[in-house]
C-alpha cells in the first residue's frame, strides 16, 4: 500500500459505492451554488443603475425600473439552473442508482457542480446589460422598445456558455457516457 | 485498510458542501453594495426623489439577494434535513 | 487511516466547511466599500444632503451585509451546534 | 468491496476535468453581457445607428465566445471521445 | 507505531479552515481601497468638505470591515478555542 | 487501489490539468466582450469611423485571444500528445 | 518503519493554511492600487490640494491594509507559534 | 502486480501544475481586451491619431502579455523538460 | 522498503503553501496597473504636474505592494527557513 | 517492488506549487492591460504628450510586474533549485 495515495484516493475503494456518490453529491451541490455570485453582482449593478435613473429623471423612473426587473429576471437564470442541479443531486440523485463504477459516478457529481460555476458569467453580464438598459430607458423612455430588444438580444448571446455548462452537467448526471 | 463508514463520509462532505454553497453570497454582497453606492449618490443629487430612489434600490437589492438565499437554503438542507443520508439509510436498508 | 473514525471525519470537514463559508464575506466587503466611496463623494458634492446620503448608504450597506452574516451563521452552526455530528451519533446509536 | 482500477481513475478525473473546463464560460458571459449593456446604451443614444451598433456588438460577442467554445470542446472530448482512456487501453494492451 | 488519529485530522483541517476563513479579507481590502480613492478624489475637489468626506469614508470603511473581522474571529476560534476538538474529546470520552 | 498503476495516475491527472488550463479562457471572454461593448459604443457615436473602429477592436481582440489559445494548446497536448506518459514509458522501460 | 503521524499532518496542513491566509492580500493590493490611481488623478487636477489628497489616500489605504495584516498574522501564528500542534501534544500526552 | 511509483506521481502532478500555470492567462486576456476596447474608442474619436493609438495599445498589450508567457513557459518546462523527474532519477540513482 | 514519512509530508505541503501564498500577487498587479493607467491619463492632461502625479502614483503603488511582499516572505520562509519542519524534528526528537 | 517515497512526494508537490505560484500573473496582466488602454486613450487625446504618457504608463507597468516576477521566481526555485528536497536529503541523511 502507498500511504499517501491511500490518503488521497485509495480510501475511496473502502467506502460503500452509494455512500461515496452521495457524499460527493453534497460537495457538487455546494459547488453548483457558487454560480449565484453572478446574478448577485449583476442584479445589484442593475439595481444601482435603476436607482440612479429614478433620481435623474422621474418620468423615466418607472420604465427604467421595469426594464431593470425584466433584465434581472433574465440574469437570474444561471442561479436557477444551479439551484435545479443542486436539488436534483440532493433529492433525486440519478447517480446513486446507476450501474457503473463508484468513483466515476461520484466524480461526475463534482464535475456537474464545477460546470455550473460557469453561470457566474451570464449572471454578471446579463445584469450589467439590465443596468445599462435601465439607465438608457430612464434617459429616453420613448426608445424603450429598441433598447429592450438590444438588451434581450445581447443577453441571449451572453447566456450561451451557461447553457453549455447546464448541458454538460445534465450529461454527467443523466447520461452514462463514462463507462 | 478498514472500511470507512459511508454515513460519516456523507455527513462530512455535507459540511464541505454547505460551506461551498455559502460562497454564492459574494455576489449579492458586491451587487447590493453597488446599489447602495449609486443610491446614495442619487439621493445626494435629487434629495426630493429620495423615496423613489430608495424604493427602486431596495427592490433591485431584493432581486439580487435571491441567489444568496438559494445558497443558504442548500446549506440548511445539507445541515438539518440531509436528504443524502436519508437516501443512504434507505438504500442500505 | 485505521484510527480515524467517522466522528473525527465529520468534525474535521466541519472545520473546512466553516472556513469556506466565511469566503462569502468578500462580497459585502467589496460592495460596502463601494458604497462608502460613493457616499464620501456624494457628501463632498452636497454637504447639505449629508444625512440623507448617509442614511441611504447605511441602509444599502445593511442589505449588503446579509450574505456575509449567512456565511457566519453557517460557520457558527458547524463549529458550535454541529447538527451533522448529532445526526451521526443518533445513526450509529 | 469495489476495487478502483486505472480506467476508473481516468474516467473519474475526466468528469472533474470536464467540469473545470466549463468554468471558462464565466468569461464570455461577463464580456458579452457588457457588450449587451453598452449596445443597449448606444442604441438609446443613437437610434439611427442601431443596425451598425448591433452588428458591431454581435461581431465582438462572437469573438468573445471562442474560449467558452474551447472549454466546451475539451469537455466533450473528455466525456465522449476520451483519448486518455484509449491511450491507457493501448498501453496496458 | 504511531499513526494518524482523529484528533490530528481535526486539528489539521482546522489549520486549513483558518486559512480559508482569512480569504474573506479580499473584500474589505478592495472595498476600503475604493473608498480611499474616492475619498481622495472628493477631498481634492472640495477641500472645505474634508472632515465630512473623511467621516463618511471612515464610517463606510468600518461597515466594510465587518466580514473581514468575522473571518478573523472564525480563524482565531479554530486556532485557539477549537470547539470541534473539544466535541470530539467529549464524544470519544 | 492495488490495480491503479502509474500510467493511469498520469493520464487521470492529465484530464484535470487539461480542464484547469481551459480556465484561462475566462480572460479573453471578459476582455473581448469589453472590446465589443466599447466598439459598439464608438460605432454608435462615429458611424463614419466604423471600419477603423472595427479594425482596432478586432486587432486588439486577436491579441487578447492568445492566452486562451495557450491554454487550449496545453490541454490538447495533455489529451492527445501527452509527453508525460511518454516520458514515464521510457523511464520504466 | 517510520510512517506519517498526527504531528506531521497538523504541521503539513499548517503550511497550506498559511499559504491560503496570504491570499487575503489580493484585496488590499487591488484597493490601495485604486486609491493610488485616484490619488494621482486628483493631484494632477488640484496640485494645490496635494497634501490633503495624499493624507486622505494614505489614511484610507491604511484602513484597507488591515485584512491583509490579519492574514499575515494568522500565517505567522501557524508557522511560528502553532497552537494546534501544542493542543495535539497536550491531548496525546 | 505493478504499483504506482514515485516517477508516476511526479509526472502526474506535473500535469496538474501545468494546468494551474495556464490560469495566469486570465489576466492578459482581460487586460488586453480592455486595451482593445479603449483603443477602439480612441480611434473612433481621433481617427487622425490612429497610428499613435495603435502603437500605444500594442506596446501596452505586449507588456501585459508577459505573465501569460511566464505561465506558458512553466507549463512547457513541466511537460517537456521536467527538471523534477530528472532530479528524482538522479536522487534514486 | 522506504516509505513516505512525516518530514516529507511537511516539506511537500510547504511547496504547495508557498505557491498559494504567491497568489496574493494578483492584487498589487491589478491595483498598481490601475494606478499606472490613471497616472498616464493624468500626465496626458496636466503634463506640468507630471512630477507630482508620478510621486503620488509611486507612493500609492508602494503601499499597494505590501501584501504581495507578505506573500513572498511567507513563501520564502516555507522554502528556506521552514519552521514547521524544525518544530517536527524537535517533537520527534 | 518500488514504491512512492518522500523524495517523490516533495518533488510532485513542488510541481503543483510552481503552477499555483504562476496564478499571480493574473494581476499584472489585468493591471497592465488597463494601463495600456488608458495610455492609448490619453495618446489619442493629447498626441503631443505621447512620450510623457508612454513613460508614465511603462513606469507604472514595470511596478505592476513585480508580483508576477515574484511568482515566477518561486516557481523557478521550486523547479530548478528546490530547497525542500535538499532539506529532506539532509534530514534523512
Ligand atoms: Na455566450
Ligand atoms: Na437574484
Ligand atoms: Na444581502
Ligand atoms: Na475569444
Ligand atoms: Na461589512
Ligand atoms: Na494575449
Ligand atoms: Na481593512
Ligand atoms: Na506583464
Ligand atoms: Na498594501
Ligand atoms: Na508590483
Amino acid at each position: 500500500m502507498n500511504g499517501i495515495l491511500d490518503l488521497l484516493i485509495g480510501w475511496m475503494a473502502h467506502v460503500d459505492k452509494r455512500a461515496l456518490i452521495l457524499a460527493f453529491s453534497a460537495i457538487g451541490a455546494g459547488i453548483a451554488m457558487i454560480a449565484g455570485i453572478g446574478p448577485g453582482i449583476g442584479q445589484g449593478f442593475a439595481a444601482g443603475k435603476a436607482a440612479e435613473a429614478v433620481g435623474n429623471n422621474p418620468e423615466g423612473g418607472r420604465p427604467a425600473t421595469i426594464v431593470m426587473l425584466l433584465g434581472s429576471a433574465v440574469a437570474e437564470t444561471s442561479g436557477i439552473f444551479s439551484l435545479v442541479i443542486a436539488i436534483i443531486m440532493l433529492f433525486a440523485n440519478p447517480l446513486v442508482t446507476r450501474e457503473g463504477i463508484g468513483i466515476v459516478l461520484a466524480a461526475s457529481a463534482i464535475g456537474a457542480g464545477l460546470a455550473m460555476v460557469a453561470g457566474i458569467g451570464p449572471g454578471i453580464g446579463q445584469g450589467f446589460a439590465a443596468g445599462k438598459s435601465a439607465e438608457a430607458v430612464g434617459k429616453r423612455p420613448k426608445l424603450q422598445s429598441p433598447i429592450v430588444r438590444t438588451m434581450l438580444l445581447g443577453q441571449a448571446v451572453a447566456q450561451t456558455t451557461g447553457i453549455y455548462a447546464l448541458i454538460i452537467a445534465l450529461v454527467l448526471l443523466f447520461v452514462n457516457v463514462l463507462k | 485498510m478498514e472500511q470507512i463508514d459511508g454515513k460519516a463520509l456523507i455527513l462530512a462532505c455535507s459540511a464541505i458542501g454547505a460551506g461551498l454553497a455559502m460562497i454564492a453570497g459574494i455576489g449579492p454582497g458586491i451587487g447590493q453594495g453597488f446599489a447602495a453606492g449609486k443610491g446614495a449618490e442619487a439621493v445626494g443629487r435629487q434629495p426630493g426623489a429620495q423615496s423613489d430612489i430608495l424604493r427602486t434600490m431596495l427592490l433591485g437589492a431584493a432581486v439580487a439577494e435571491t441567489t444568496g438565499i438559494y445558497g443558504l437554503i442548500v446549506a440548511i438542507i445539507l445541515l438539518f434535513a440531509n436528504p443524502l443520508i436519508s437516501k443512504y439509510m434507505s438504500l442500505i436498508g
